[in-house]
C-alpha cells in the first residue's frame, strides 16, 4: 500500500508579522517498506492564491514561510479562513515538481492554518501550555501493525520555538503499561521504537511531559496523546471448539430454511461498512460435486465483530449455516457429509483455510393421522358456518416446506339418496399457509333433519406434491337438544349491540345455535371490549381463520376492512383488536361506543 | 463581466442563478459542462478523471465564475436544484470526502426576531400552558401540542406526516426484513411539516422543556420514530453518511448542521457566534432525511440525541465513525440550544461546557474553556483537571472513561476572539 | 325572535373529552354544527309534523319521521392525529365538522 | 335486532287528512322516510351524543345538535293537483317524498 500518514489533519495559527522562513508545523509519513524514503510536497485544495506564501522541506516535511506576513495579506481573508494545503507523499522514483497542482487523487493529508490579524504573542503572554505542544489538533496518529519505527509527530510547537529564547524546553513520554514510544531528544520527535500488534493493543494512552527550564524555575506541563494501532490481516483463522455439525431435517424442509451453526474465529477485523474495500475478506467453497448436494444446500456466512474478554481487544466471529436451496419433498431421504472450505484470502501466510464439515441427515416425513377415527359432537340447532371441529396429521404443526390438503368423502358410496343429502351438513376448509383442516356446518337445514342421524365421514389428507395420501375416520355425533322453530335466515351475530338482542338471536356461524355475548369489563379501549359472537372460543381471537374468511359477517370482529366509528385499535391486517365500550358490525362498517346508547331520533331539535 | 470577476470579493448568488450566468458565457459553460462529466462516475472513476488535464483546466476558470462561492438559501424555489448545482463543483473542489464540508445554505444570522419571539413564545406559551397555574401538571409539550392543534396548518400537517407514519404496512411473507411503515412517505411528510410550518409552533413540539418522564416520552414521539428514525437493520454511521452524502439535499442539511452546531471552543455557548437558532435550523433540517437524529431516550433532564446507526464493526475507521457520531450524542451546542429554547433563552440555562473529546475531527479544534493558569508557577504545578472522554477508554473496556486531563485555553483563542470582534 | 341558524360552532376541549374512549390530555378544536332550520321547511315537513300528532295514529302507523330539515355537517375534516396518555399515536377521521346545512 | 333501516314508507289517504288545510276527499298516495340512520354515524355523531349527554353541560353550553344523520327525503315528487271540495284546482310541490337518505 506504500507510505503513510499517521495523522491526516493539521492544524496551527499564523500571525501577521511572522517572518519568511519562520516554521510552522512539521509532517510525518510511515513507511511502509524498509526501502521507501518520503518526499512531501505541496499542492492546493482551493483557494489557490497562497501558494507563494508557504515552503515545504521535501525531506522533513518541515512546512515554513516563503515570506513575512503583512497586515495586507490578513484583508483577503475576510473572516477566520483556513487555508487548505495537502501534502502528497510519494517514493522517491516518483519525482513530481512542486507545481500549482491539485490535491485531487494524491495520498494526500489536509493542513488547515487559521490566519489571526494580530501580532504572535510575546513570551510574557504565552503561557507554558501554547509553548509546550503543537496547537491542540484533535487528530490522534493512527500506526499501522507490523510496520518500521520512526518518528510521529513534533511534540515541539515550532512557531514558538523563538517566543521564549532563554526558556529550555525538553520532553519526554511515559505511559501506564509499557508502550513501545520514546521522544528523539535532537529533533522533539515522538517515535514508535518497534512495530505494532493491534491484537494485542489496540490504543497506546500516552502521557506527553514537557520540561520548561529558566534560570528559576522548571515547569513541568502534561497532556495525554491517543495513539492507535490499525489492523492489518495478519492473523489466520482458527476453529474455538467443534469443526463438525450434525443436522437432522425432517419436519421443517423448506427453502431458505438454516440448520446448525459452526464458528470460526479471526482475531483480524473485518469491516462491515464499505465491506468491498476492507481487508480479511472471506470467501467460503463448498466442496462437492454432487449435482443433488449442489442443487439442494448452501452455505451461509456470517460474521460480526466481538470483544475479547481480557483487554476487550476486537476480533471477528464467522458464523456458518447449511441453507435449504430449495424445499425438500416429503420422500426424499439421504445421508450425506458436506465439507466447506473457508478462505481467509487476504491472509498472506499458508494457512489461511479452514475445514468445515456438515453431517446431514434427511428424514422422510410419514403423512398419517395419529388415530384411525375421531369423534366430533355439533348440535343440531348449530348455525351455518359454525366450526366443528379441527383434524391435522401427526405432527402437522411442524410441517414447513410442502402442504397438505384435506377432503371429506362419505364412506358409503352406495348409500340412499336421502342419507347422501346428509352428507351435505358438514364441509371442510383450510387457511392457504395452514397444515390443518377445519369442519365446519356446511348446511345447517341438514343438521335438523330426524333422518340425519350420526354423521360419518373420511377425512382424507394428501400431500400435494408426492400426492401420498393418509385417511381417517371421523365420527360426528348430532346432538339432539331441543330443537327450534327453523328460521332459515341467519343474521351476523356482530350487529347486535345489547346481551338480551345477542342471545335470543341465531346467528352466522353460532355453534350452540345462538350468539353468545361478552360483556367487558374495562374502562377506556381495551383488548376485551363487550361484543355479540358466533363462538367466543375463535371469536374474536384477532385473528381471522379460513371459516370466519367466508363470509364478512361471520366475525367481522376478526375479520372486517371497513372503517371502524369509535375509540378502537385496529389489528395488524383488519378486524378490531381493542374497542371502547361496546363494538358492533353493519356490513358496511363498525361502531366500538359506550353501551348505554338509547335510540335517540331527530326529533324536536330537528324543528 | 463583473459578475466573473476573481472570487472572495462579489456578492455570493445564489447558484441556480450563478449556473445560468456561466452558461451564458461561452468559456464558462464550456468548463462547467466538463466538469459535470469529471464527477459523473462513481467514486473511483471519479477521482481518476478529476485528476486529468481537462478536468483541471475545467476546475481553474469555474474557481473564477460565479459558480465558486455561489449559496443557497433554505425553503427558496428550486432549492433542490440550486444544492445540485453547488455540489456539482464543490464535489470538484475537495479531494476525497472531507469530515466536515462546507454548507450550501447562506449563514443563517441571530436573527433578532427569534430571541424576541422565544421570550414571547415563552411568556405567551406559558400564559397558555397549565404551568402557569398552580398545581396543574405541567407539561410544555402537551402545550405545544394544544398550540400546534389550534393552528389549521398545523394541525393538518401533523395529522398527515402522522397518519403516514403511524400506518403498519400489513406483513408480507415475501418480503424477508420488510420494513414496519412507509419510511421514504414519512420522512418526505416529516420535511413538509417542518419546512410549511412556522417554527413557533413546530420548534415547541422538538425542544419543549420537559419535568417529567411521560412529557419526554413525548417530546420523543414527535417525529414518529419508530417509522422516521429507526428500521429494522442498524446500519454503521458511515454507511449512514455515506448514503445522506450521495443525496444532494441530505449532504446539504448534513453540512449545514456541522457548519451550525459544531462545538466551537471561541464562544461561551460552544456554538459558532452563539447563534442557537442556527444549529436548531439545521438540526430540524436533518429531519425526514436519512441522517435523522432523535431524542435517544425520555430523560427528561439530561438530553441526549442520537442517530440509528452503531460504529461496531467499522474496523480501522472506528474512530471516524464514533467522531461522527457523537457530533451527535456528545454535542454541547446542540444541548444549549435545545435546552436554550426549552427554558426560555434567558432563562436560567446551564451552559454545558463539557469538555470536547480528543478525537473530535480537526477543522475548529475545541479546547475546554478555564481560567487560563499563572505563569510564574514553581516547580511542576499540574493544573487543575478537566474530564477528557477518549475512545482508548472505549476499546480498553467498552466505557466512556472520565480521565483527568489537564488541557486548557489557548490565549490566542482569546486574542482571535478578539479580533473577530473587532472587525 | 328568529331562532339561531344552522351555522358552524367552536369548543376547545380535550381529546379525552370527546367521548370516543380515547385517554389523552392534547386539545382539540372541535367544530359542530348547531341551530334551527325552520327556514328550509317544505310542505312534506308540515305534513310530516301533523302526521306525526295525529295522522299516523289513525292509520295505526307507529312510523318515526324527522319532522324538518336537520342541521348537519355537509363535510368534515378529515384526519386528526394525537399521542395519547401512553405516547401512541392515534389518527381519528370525521369528528370535527368542517361546515354546515340544513 | 338491527334497528329498521331509513326507507321509503308509504300511505294512502285524502288530501285533507294531510294536514295543509285543502279540504278535498280526493285520495293522494303519501310517501315519505322513516327508519335508523345509525349505521351510517360518524365519530363526530359518537362524539355530539356524548357531548349531548355531559360534554356541553361541563362546558357551559347549551347548543342542541342532531347526534346522528337523519332519515329524510333526498327528493320530491314534484307536483301534485287535486280538486278541493268547491271543485277549484290546487296544485301543491313537495308534499311526498321520492327517495329517501341518511
Amino acid at each position: 500500500t506504500g507510505l503513510y500518514f499517521p495523522q491526516n489533519e493539521y492544524t496551527e495559527t499564523v500571525y501577521v508579522g511572522q517572518p519568511a522562513g519562520a516554521q510552522i508545523l512539521q509532517v510525518h509519513a510511515m513507511l511502509d517498506l524498509d526501502s521507501e524514503r518520503p518526499h512531501f510536497y505541496l499542492c492546493w485544495s482551493s483557494l489557490r492564491l497562497y501558494s507563494s506564501w508557504f515552503h515545504l522541506d521535501v525531506h522533513t516535511g518541515i512546512l515554513s514561510l516563503n515570506k513575512t506576513l503583512e497586515e495586507s495579506d490578513f484583508i483577503s481573508t475576510s473572516e477566520l479562513a483556513s487555508l487548505l494545503m495537502c501534502i502528497p507523499v510519494s517514493v522517491p522514483a516518483l519525482v513530481v515538481r512542486e507545481e500549482r497542482s491539485h490535491c485531487i487523487n494524491r495520498n494526500a493529508l489536509r493542513i488547515t492554518l487559521d490566519f489571526v490579524n494580530a501580532s504572535l504573542p510575546q513570551c510574557a503572554r504565552t503561557d507554558m501550555k501554547e509553548l509546550c505542544f503543537p496547537h491542540r489538533d484533535t487528530s490522534n496518529p493512527h500506526i499501522k501493525e507490523n510496520r518500521f519505527p520512526g518518528a510521529i509527530r513534533q511534540l515541539r510547537r515550532l512557531t514558538r520555538v523563538n517566543v521564549c529564547p532563554n526558556y529550555t524546553i525538553s520532553y519526554s513520554v511515559e505511559s501506564e503499561s509499557p508502550a513501545p514510544f520514546a521522544v528523539n531528544e535532537n529533533t522533539t520527535e515522538l517515535v514508535v521504537t518497534a512495530p505494532l500488534d493491534r491484537e494485542e493493543s489496540e490504543c497506546y494512552r500516552l502521557l506527553l511531559v514537557c520540561t520548561v527550564r529558566t534560570d528559576s524555575v522548571i515547569t513541568k506541563v502534561e497532556t495525554s496523546l491517543d495513539v492507535f494501532v490499525n489492523d492489518e490481516d495478519d492473523n489466520a483463522p482458527y476453529v474455538n471448539g467443534t469443526d463438525m455439525a450434525d443436522i437432522v431435517i425432517s419436519f421443517n424442509r423448506t427453502k431458505g430454511g438454516s440448520f446448525g451453526t459452526l464458528l470460526v474465529f479471526d482475531r483480524d477485523l473485518t469491516p462491515l461498512y464499505q465491506i468491498d474495500k476492507s481487508h480479511n475478506k472471506y470467501v467460503g467453497t463448498l466442496l462437492s460435486s454432487d449435482p443433488w448436494i449442489n442443487k439442494t444446500f448452501d452455505i451461509k456466512g456470517t460474521f460480526r465483530e466481538k470483544k475479547t474478554a481480557p483487554g476487550g481487544i476486537r476480533e471477528t466471529v464467522h458464523e456458518y449455516q447449511l441453507v435449504l436451496k430449495r424445499s425438500l419433498y416429503v420422500n426424499e431421504t439421504r445421508t450425506l457429509q458436506l465439507d466447506y472450505l473457508v478462505n481467509d484470502t487476504t491472509y498472506p501466510g499458508l494457512e489461511g483455510t479452514v475445514l468445515l464439515h456438515f453431517n446431514v441427515t434427511v428424514l422422510p416425513v410419514h403423512v398419517r393421522f395419529a388415530n384411525i377415527t375421531q369423534m366430533f359432537t355439533v348440535t343440531r340447532r348449530a348455525s351455518v358456518y359454525a366450526q366443528v371441529g379441527r383434524v391435522c396429521v401427526e405432527n402437522c404443526q411442524q410441517f414447513d416446506g410442502f402442504s397438505i390438503t384435506y377432503r371429506l368423502e362419505v364412506p358409503d358410496k352406495n348409500a340412499s339418496a336421502d342419507l347422501h343429502s346428509c352428507y351435505s351438513a358438514v364441509s371442510i376448509t383450510q387457511a392457504p399457509d395452514a397444515m390443518w383442516g377445519l369442519l365446519y356446518v356446511n348446511d345447517s337445514e341438514a343438521l335438523r333433519r330426524p333422518e340425519c342421524q350420526d354423521l360419518q365421514y373420511v377425512v382424507v389428507a394428501q400431500e400435494e406434491h408426492t400426492q401420498q395420501e393418509t385417511s381417517m375416520q371421523i365420527h360426528i355425533i348430532l346432538d339432539e337438544g331441543e330443537t327450534e322453530t327453523e328460521t332459515a335466515c341467519f343474521l351476523s351475530c356482530a350487529e347486535n349491540r345489547r346481551r338480551g338482542d345477542c342471545e335470543s338471536v341465531r346467528g352466522l356461524g353460532a355453534t350452540t345455535g345462538r350468539c353468545q355475548w361478552r360483556q367487558g369489563t374495562e374502562k377506556g379501549i381495551s383488548e376485551s371490549y363487550s361484543t355479540c359472537s358466533p363462538d367466543l372460543r375463535t371469536c374474536p381471537d384477532s385473528f381471522c381463520d379460513a371459516v370466519e374468511s367466508k363470509d364478512a359477517s361471520i366475525c367481522p370482529q376478526d375479520c372486517t376492512k371497513e372503517p371502524v366509528i369509535g375509540g378502537h385499535e385496529r389489528g395488524l391486517g383488519n378486524g378490531i383488536k381493542a374497542g371502547y365500550g361496546t363494538c358492533y358490525c353493519y356490513s358496511e362498517k363498525c361502531f366500538c361506543e359506550k353501551e348505554d346508547v338509547e335510540e335517540v331520533i331527530c326529533d324536536d331539535m330537528c324543528k | 463581466d463583473s459578475e466573473l470577476g476573481p472570487p472572495g470579493w462579489r456578492e455570493p448568488l445564489d447558484c441556480v442563478r450563478a449556473s445560468e450566468l456561466c452558461n451564458q458565457n461561452s468559456q464558462c459553460s464550456s468548463r462547467y459542462r466538463i466538469m459535470r462529466q469529471c464527477l459523473s462516475g462513481g467514486d473511483k472513476e471519479r477521482s481518476a478523471m478529476l485528476a486529468s488535464k481537462e478536468c483541471q483546466g475545467a476546475l481553474e476558470v469555474l474557481q473564477d465564475s460565479p459558480l465558486y462561492d455561489c449559496r443557497c438559501k433554505r425553503g427558496m424555489k428550486k432549492e433542490l436544484q440550486c444544492l445540485q448545482n453547488y455540489w456539482s463543483i464543490h464535489m470538484g473542489l475537495t479531494e476525497g470526502e472531507e469530515f466536515y464540508e462546507t454548507s450550501p445554505y447562506e449563514p443563517i444570522h441571530f436573527s433578532e426576531e427569534y430571541r424576541h419571539a422565544s421570550i414571547i413564545s415563552d411568556s405567551s406559551l406559558s400564559k397558555m400552558s397549565p404551568c402557569s397555574e398552580a398545581g396543574k401538571p405541567c407539561n410544555p409539550c402537551l402545550d405545544a401540542a394544544k398550540a400546534c392543534n389550534l393552528n389549521e396548518t398545523c394541525k393538518r400537517l401533523r395529522s398527515a406526516y402522522n397518519s403516514i407514519c403511524s400506518k403498519a404496512t400489513p406483513p408480507q411473507p415475501s418480503l424477508a426484513n420488510q420494513e414496519p411503515c412507509s419510511r421514504k412517505r414519512c420522512q418526505k411528510a416529516l420535511r413538509q411539516f417542518f419546512e410549511r410550518v412556522s417554527w413557533e409552533l413546530s420548534y415547541p413540539l422538538l425542544f419543549c422543556s420537559c419535568p417529567d418522564q411521560a412529557c419526554a416520552e413525548r417530546r420523543r414521539r414527535t417525529i414518529v420514530p419508530s417509522c422516521s428514525h429507526q428500521e429494522r437493520h442498524k446500519p454503521s454511521c458511515l454507511e449512514l453518511r455515506h448514503t445522506c452524502r450521495s443525496d444532494a439535499l441530505c449532504r446539504s442539511r448534513l453540512a449545514d448542521f456541522h457548519m451550525n452546531c459544531q462545538m466551537t471552543p471561541h464562544t461561551v455557548t460552544s456554538c459558532p457566534h452563539d447563534n442557537y437558532h442556527g444549529c436548531l435550523m439545521s438540526y430540524v433540517g436533518l429531519i425526514g432525511s436519512d441522517v435523522t437524529p432523535n431524542y435517544s431516550d425520555s430523560s427528561p433532564s439530561n438530553i441526549t440525541i442520537s442517530l440509528w446507526c452503531t460504529c461496531r464493526g467499522t474496523g480501522n475507521q472506528e474512530r471516524e465513525c464514533d467522531a461522527f457520531h457523537r457530533d451527535f450524542t456528545h454535542n454541547t451546542c446542540l444541548k444549549n440550544a435545545i435546552q436554550s429554547f426549552g427554558y426560555g433563552s434567558e432563562g436560567g440555562t446551564l451552559l454545558v461546557t463539557e469538555p470536547s473529546s480528543t478525537f473530535l475531527p480537526p477543522a475548529q479544534p475545541p479546547i475546554i474553556s478555564k481560567p487560563a493558569p499563572s505563569l510564574h508557577g514553581n516547580a511542576v504545578k499540574p493544573m487543575d483537571s478537566a474530564c477528557m472522554f477518549s475512545t482508548c477508554a472505549n476499546l480498553q473496556d467498552g466505557g466512556q472513561k472520565c480521565i483527568p486531563s489537564d488541557e486548557y485555553e489557548c490565549e490566542e483563542a482569546l486574542l482571535a476572539q478578539g479580533s473577530i470582534d473587532s472587525q | 325572535r328568529r331562532p339561531k341558524p344552522c351555522s358552524l360552532r367552536e369548543l376547545e376541549l380535550t381529546v379525552s373529552e370527546l367521548g370516543l374512549g380515547y385517554e389523552s390530555d392534547e386539545t382539540v378544536l372541535l367544530r359542530y354544527c348547531s341551530g334551527k332550520c325552520t327556514a328550509h321547511r317544505r310542505n312534506y315537513d308540515i305534513t310530516m309534523e301533523h302526521m306525526m300528532k295525529t295522522g299516523f295514529r289513525k292509520k295505526g302507523r307507529k312510523d318515526k319521521v324527522s319532522n324538518g330539515p336537520c342541521c348537519r355537517p355537509t363535510a368534515f375534516e378529515k384526519d386528526f392525529s394525537f399521542l395519547d396518555n401512553k405516547s401512541r399515536y392515534h389518527t381519528i377521521q370525521n369528528v370535527s365538522a368542517k361546515n354546515c346545512g340544513c
